[in-house]
């Protein structure tokens, strides 16, 4: 971050209305972004904000940024091209929990297992919003919509895990009603160097209004942790609640009943995955808490770098292509 | 030198080598072409990949073919009918012999017919594949190809297997010295070939020089043929197929363009080999990207074009109907893309191994709404070339995809390619909007129609485009009908407009019109012209047009139909090209189509065209 | 009664609803609908929802819409142009009002024309948008709803916002009696649907008569309209929208079938209707699949059809860009699949909540090689419930994907369905083949030319198939040309003979053929017959012929065109049908062509025909 | 597995030639699906193979069951249709590397996590086998093929990391040189209810020879390791190492010199998910063994039983559906 940036939010907000329903939550992500971005001294020239379709793909018209509006389930196909095409660019993905986990699935697979150099904010809302309501890969099982009348017998999808299973290099949880905690992992990926898969639950007051409150109001505190590197993981209103290590699994103790030493430490940046998988339990089932914060961050060389580093060997090697001489390579004849 | 055999000259030769997966057909037809090519002949080739990598060893379905015609004046397809068969073994010779020219003759080697053999090629019991009634009464010469090259490298100190495995360049010295060929280049290729493995590299020269000696005094030869040099455009050549030629062409319009060449890909039979090509050139800083599908292919490509590269996807049929979606949004996003479909064997996963010319109709209609994409056609291995810098032009020019249709044929077939003058490949040089004054996303070139390019990152013209309709002027989402018309129309507008900045459509026969003109498009125009040339020697007025721009047709293309009597429309599918003429100029028109795997013959042509006459 | 209200007589009359998507206006003309069709009349329907989800209320962007033609005999369309407009609020009226008819009149809410609300519907400072020069001379009424709903509720104990939102059933009251139509129905669902909510059931109820007392004595009318019952074929009737009818057709098909529905889906914008519709029905054990993609959604009713369910999937122009690769298995499979693609604006996203008939191109070429399937299109909102029972019967039949294209002006609008008795429906019954007595899973039928289904599970019967080309009789995979080229000819052959299975092309006009045939297909009929009907009032040799099936055409099309001097065909995309009918029989017509995400006005079909009588 | 099977290898064997290379693992793999089935007592033709296109998609045509050869990668969708059409058909899907997890990689994704009831084989040659040696997905790190020429910059994903993280119900990893560990895992695939995910690392000696080498022949015994219900993790040629836990992740260590309680015992049927997830890094790479064996079997209804499940309560609650009623149903009026 850039204390001294030339920039404000303002510069990162174009004309023309959003168009959102009122109170929706993506409204308070797009404001973080706006902010984070504005301080980071880079111009709003320099970022590429690439979508696919859904409500929370809209998202690039509501940036002062280059933006691509592209199909369903394909931004990150799209953004993998942009990035490796112009690194210098800081590329930016929004998409739906339907766009970028139903039909963009195999591209969030993908794109996280390359460790490609793009900021996916995944628009959590468990729902489809713009086709008006229809269960997505992380609604609840039994969630009834108007295409599973009896509710859905899927279990749902967990992005957090999905993302560690693939080595992902940054994987973050936040929420639309905390804005403080938005911006630090938004300028945290903004900083990171692979993929940055930052799940964000959003409200989605007209389909889905509520699904996570739980989590994100009053009393909240009960059902949720922060992960904080180096810190002991305790939770609860009087911070009275911890998580310990039952076999394998995290488990909830009361601090006061168990051996401190016992309480387990967050550390983001492990080397070895183990923790990061072991918490990625804590997302909210089984009596565990839901889990915010940066679930694992390491350093591995993103996609892009990588390419460009094999193509400036070739170079080194081979000298910087000459196509005349190309063309008269190999076995080549003469007619006069 | 065996002064019984008598030296014969002949206009032109097709030979067909047929074997194992393993026995190195390939290699050795790809080396016959290189020796002739460079003995001053006109050659053509095209490989025969089985279906199945590599299928149980002496049975039909795991036959590799290679094809070549050469010849003392263009040949222009690798011939319809063998001349000469090589087959290594029984399965070989049962499932080419019918393909054998009468007069023509085969050589196989007589070791590999043994009882194993012969029962792996599906034969009955008992049955002796050399009799006429199964060699259909043509001549087969049969010679111990392996225990002639056993013997002959008797004094080497190899395992039997490795010794075996020089059989087939015993076969190219037998067919170097029947086609009087000098063998230096194959030779100077084991030494380079082998350096590390001298006792290989001397193997495979002795095999070679026994071969020859073989055919020389083995007494199962009566001639020695010779096919002089053809009368070709001077200059320098190389041997391409037509998918190396497309990689190339696509890095040589990166360069004319300076842009930096993106391909966005996933493997597909016919058209991985572009791919590869294209990821060899790492030090023209090409990015070439192996994606996990189709969609991503073409997904990242748009990225790319969207970033400021000149990009680029190739695929296949079922690779073009998975990117259906994302071509219309490349094409609404008005972004230059160049699409390679080698065409294959359809419909569904159909013959991957074969070709046709049956995705015309999806290159045209493949998507959802109105969505005109400019389509061209490659006519020959080397014209792939061309057609890559042109797509890339009409690309670029036009901020457009292109489709560019190439087959099978063309994709793995290889011709000689004549080595430009780089300075004389057209200069495509792209210049990129970067003044902010008045910058409207969609605003149109008045001449071209194409509206502006603007690399990401450009100061003061951050701008946002997607896939929903847009404003005409300044590119923002309009739900406007009356914009949406006009949208609608100013695209295929700008589509169509291309055909001013196309060639004419040419007449090859009578200029003024005449009887009957046959009309094709793409890898059929060898077939094709090798027939009309023939019936024009024969003094009928039979003419040719091909198609190498298809949307849009060439502005004179009724002016031509209009003066001929009869139009023949020849192609490998049920009449696509054909349904496009009738559409656009109501004319009536006499379909000839095969769907065959393979191009017309000029016995297939006739049977049309002669009950015309 | 206000004895000074004149009672007029209509023949139809078009009512336009517009206000934010929180207004209900959607609600109020469905009730409108129901009432006025129980009064008698023909009513056909039409919502026009926002692109946004709820773009900011009062915004333009925000306006849902809801058009609704009803009168004394077949209506046909929703109407072209509204004779009576409901504006809720500014940004309503700003954008309707060049629609209204001149002699028309729109009906505003005064209570939202305050200075914000101005604003936000895009007027300059202090603009009055009453004012005859932003009504562009129009008739406007402006009446005080919302105040006069609050005041007529001020008795009950309910918050503002509540009661605020009555006052749809406020303007309800209003229009029921305008029209003279009875509240009753209304009353009576307001009673149901509220049963648990007696206070809002009061409210509502009360904001109804209130509306209609206020109608009557505010003075702001000076007529009140009766539209007389039309003479509609006997039978019970109940209002069904397109994709509800596609839904329902299915089921139905299914059960005269004897099998069971399977839908495979994914959602998408106008057709995800069909897929709630189908889902709803569980007791019918249908499985309707919302899959992860467009591509498992037509997959696994791939699998499904192979297990023997009938098997169906539905989307729209995007979607089916993305199933070209499965539709071209489901065609070599030689599988049953009804394939519903409700069209939309395009190309790429387009515009998704406008209707289009851009998609026939793809529905007939959207796919790799040589790939025939069926094409049928429903007419109107309840055709769409025959065409889905004839998409059934076809891909039963003749073992094929059958391709049903509709549109979002038919999914979305809704007319009078005349329920049938389910024994009258055709019987789709099916034999599957369980002897394995000589079973070849490629032999045809001699009639039919389909091949015959075998569930798997049956004992002795057990054949693998898949998406190489296939031997024409065992169907095991073969490799063979000419076998090939045979599949080739033999799948298109088998789609080609439908065209003896299916009704002639009927002429509705001059049967001896006259100056002018229009033609056209899919959801522009009504707005064709209309137009075509008015002229024959008026004296003109104007004829109809629409097609509901495309591919193949109706045996007599040729026969049909010939009989008329000039063939217009109309369509709502750039001239698609008009391609393959000059394809097919290379005749000369003239496009009349509209894309602006709504059906031909009879103006503008009028500009193209005048000049041509 | 019935005693008694009136049934032979032979009975599932088709008449026609299999076209793999010879030497290819695939041959194997199909011996013992062969011999398996043939053993469960089930006629062939209970059975359905479904796949896509690949040299292991060929897989259906060499089983004398029923066959469906699909299109590239598609087989877990068209295989999800086929069962919930007909849960009695026992439905097997074969997949290679790239069919399964690149192009087909979303379809893998909500299958597992349907849990829907298909038996999957994912054959994985770590390579591209029937278009000619291009890397696949699960190519390591700096393979060199004709697209990746020095080598490709994308980390292989792991099947069974990934299942895990989707709450794969039966995970499970064999390869095709152990006919007797590959027997038993397809038995137990066979009984399991809902999705089997099988990873069998099988050697293309065409275009990718020797790529499990390490793991599969002489000397393996010190790079692998047998999963086995209830028992220690131990392994080595003497048996000399185990495994252990050092922070959240496994490690290997001498079995004299670690205390006999602190070695980690298997538990296939662990309720949650700890245990598996930290296994799952034995994948043969950072020092770890490869295991082999059924990482996690649990019980979960499987989806077309919930879907069938559903379709009953709604006939018991609304009788079979009428059509006729159906089609009467809502606000009608009579025209006379
Ligand atoms: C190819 C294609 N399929 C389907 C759609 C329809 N569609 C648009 S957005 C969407 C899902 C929206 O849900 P999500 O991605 O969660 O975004 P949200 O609206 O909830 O922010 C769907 C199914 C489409 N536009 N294109
Ligand atoms: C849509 C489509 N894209 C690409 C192909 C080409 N293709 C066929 S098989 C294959 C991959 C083969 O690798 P894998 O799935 O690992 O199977 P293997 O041959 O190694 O068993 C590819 C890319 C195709 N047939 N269809
Ligand atoms: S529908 Fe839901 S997600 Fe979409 S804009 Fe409205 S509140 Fe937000
Ligand atoms: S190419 Fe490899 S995977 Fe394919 S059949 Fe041959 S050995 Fe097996
Ligand atoms: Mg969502
Ligand atoms: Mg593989």
């Amino acid at each position: 971050m850039n204390a001294e940036s030339q920039f404000t939010k303002k510069d990162f907000v174009p004309t023309g209305e959003v168009k959102w329903c009122a109170g929706c939550g993506d409204f308070s992500i797009l404001a973080q972004v706006q902010k984070v971005l504005s301080e980071t001294g880079k111009s709003p020239e320099s970022f590429a904000f690439i979508s696919g379709i859904g409500c929370s793909s809209r998202f690039p018209y509501y940036m002062n940024c280059y933006g691509l509006h592209g199909i369903h389930g394909r931004a990150l196909a799209i953004a993998t091209g942009a990035k490796v095409a112009n690194p210098a660019l800081e590329v930016w993905v929004a998409m739906g929990d339907g766009d970028g986990l139903a039909i963009g699935g195999n591209h969030f697979v993908h794109a996280v297992r390359r460790n490609v150099g793009i900021k996916g904010i995944l628009m959590d809302n468990r729902i489809y919003g713009l086709t008006k309501g229809q269960f997505s890969p992380t609604s609840f099982r039994g969630q009834k919509t108007k295409t599973a009348p009896m509710g859905t017998v899927e279990d749902p999808l967990d992005p957090i895990s999905l993302s560690l299973s693939l080595g992902g290099t940054f994987v973050a949880r936040t929420q639309d009603r905390d804005p403080k905690h938005m911006a630090e992992i938004f300028r945290r990926a903004h900083e990171h160097e692979g993929f940055a898969m930052m799940q964000v639950l959003q409200n989605c007051v007209i389909f889905n209004d509520g699904a996570f409150d739980d989590w994100c109001t009053k009393g909240k505190e009960e059902h949720t942790i922060k992960l904080v590197h180096g810190e002991k993981m305790i939770f609860g209103m009087e911070n009275e609640k911890c998580i310990i290590r039952q076999g394998f699994s995290p488990k909830v103790a009361l601090v006061a009943e168990v051996d401190a030493n016992n309480i387990v430490i967050h550390d983001e940046f492990a080397a070895d995955p183990g923790l990061a998988g072991f918490l990625a339990q804590l997302n909210g089932t089984h009596g565990l808490p839901m889990a915010y914060g940066i679930f694992r961050q390491i350093k591995a060389p993103a996609y892009e770098a990588e390419y460009r580093r094999q193509n400036d060997e070739a170079v080194a090697k081979k000298g910087p292509g000459n196509l005349q001489k190309l063309l008269n390579s190999g076995e080549t004849w003469t007619v006069s | 030198m065996n002064d019984q055999l008598q030296l014969k000259d002949l206009d032109k030769v097709v030979i067909r080598f047929s074997g194992d997966s393993g026995d190195g057909m390939q290699l050795t037809g790809n080396q016959f072409t290189s020796s002739a090519a460079h003995h001053g002949n006109d050659v053509v080739t095209l490989p025969d990949f089985p279906a199945e990598i590599r299928a149980p060893a002496g049975t039909i379905a795991g036959i590799s073919g290679f094809q070549l015609q050469f010849g003392n004046q263009r040949v222009n397809t690798p011939g319809d009918f063998p001349d000469v068969l090589i087959a290594m073994n029984p399965a070989s010779l049962r499932a080419n012999i019918k393909d054998l020219r009468p007069a023509g003759f085969a050589i196989v080697d007589l070791d590999a017919f043994d009882e194993r053999g012969i029962k792996k090629a599906g034969y009955a019991d008992g049955v002796n594949p050399l009799d006429p009634e199964h060699t259909l009464g043509k001549k087969v010469i049969a010679a111990p190809i392996t225990s002639q090259t056993m013997a002959a490298l008797e004094s080497l100190d190899m395992p039997k297997k490795d010794k075996e495995r020089c059989k087939n360049f015993f076969t190219l010295g037998v067919l170097y010295f029947l086609y009087d060929t000098s063998p230096d280049l194959t030779l100077n290729w084991i030494n380079v070939k082998f350096a590390k493995k001298p006792l290989v590299a001397e193997a495979n020269t002795k095999a070679l020089h026994e071969g020859m000696i073989y055919a020389r005094n083995s007494g199962l030869f009566q001639s020695q043929y010779r096919v002089g040099s053809a009368k070709l455009r001077p200059g320098t050549y190389k041997s391409l197929t037509g998918n190396e030629a497309t990689g190339l062409g696509l890095v040589a319009a990166a360069e004319r363009a300076g842009l930096k060449l993106f391909l966005g890909s996933y493997p597909i039979t016919p058209a991985t080999t572009i791919l590869e090509e294209v990821a060899a050139h790492k030090d023209f800083d090409v990015k070439a990207l192996q994606m996990e599908d189709e969609i991503a292919g073409i997904c990242c490509a748009i990225g790319a074009a969207w970033a400021g590269n000149l990009a680029a996807t190739n695929t296949s049929g079922p690779g073009i109907a998975l990117k259906g979606e994302a071509m219309g949004l490349a094409m609404i996003l008005e972004l230059p893309l160049v699409i390679v479909n080698v065409q294959r064997g359809g419909p569904s996963t159909g013959l991957p191994t074969k070709t046709e010319q049956s995705d015309l109709m999806q290159a045209m209609y493949g998507r959802n709404g109105e969505s005109p994409i400019p389509v061209i056609a490659a006519k020959s291995p080397a014209h792939c070339f061309d057609m890559a810098i042109e797509a890339s032009r009409l690309a670029l020019k036009y901020m457009t995809p292109v489709i560019l249709l190439t087959d099978g044929y063309l994709g793995n077939g290889a011709e000689a390619f004549r080595i430009p003058d780089v300075n004389e490949l057209p200069d495509l040089t792209v210049k990129f909007r970067t003044n902010p004054e008045g910058y409207q996303s969609y605003a149109r070139d008045p001449k071209t129609n194409a509206r502006q390019w603007v690399k990401p990152g450009t100061p003061g013209l951050a701008n946002r485009i997607g896939g929903l309709e847009k404003d005409k002027l300044t590119g923002a989402v309009s739900h406007d009908p009356e914009n949406h018309d006009h949208m609608v129309r100013a695209r295929r507008e700008k589509v169509e407009g291309i055909a001013n900045d196309i060639a004419d459509l040419e007449i090859i026969g009578d200029q003024k019109g005449g009887d009957i003109l046959i009309i094709g498009w793409g890898s059929t125009y060898g077939a094709i012209n090798n027939k009309v040339n023939r019936y024009r020697a024969a003094g009928k007025s039979v003419s040719q047009a091909h198609f190498t721009h298809i949307f849009p047709f060439p502005k004179n293309t009724l002016e031509v139909l209009k003066k001929f009597k009869k139009i023949v429309v020849a192609e490998m599918n049920l009449g696509q090209l054909n349904s496009l003429l009738r559409a656009e100029y109501a004319i009536d028109t006499i379909p000839l189509t095969k769907i065959q795997g393979k191009p017309f013959t000029e016995d297939e042509i006739e049977v049309v065209v002669d009950k015309l006459l």
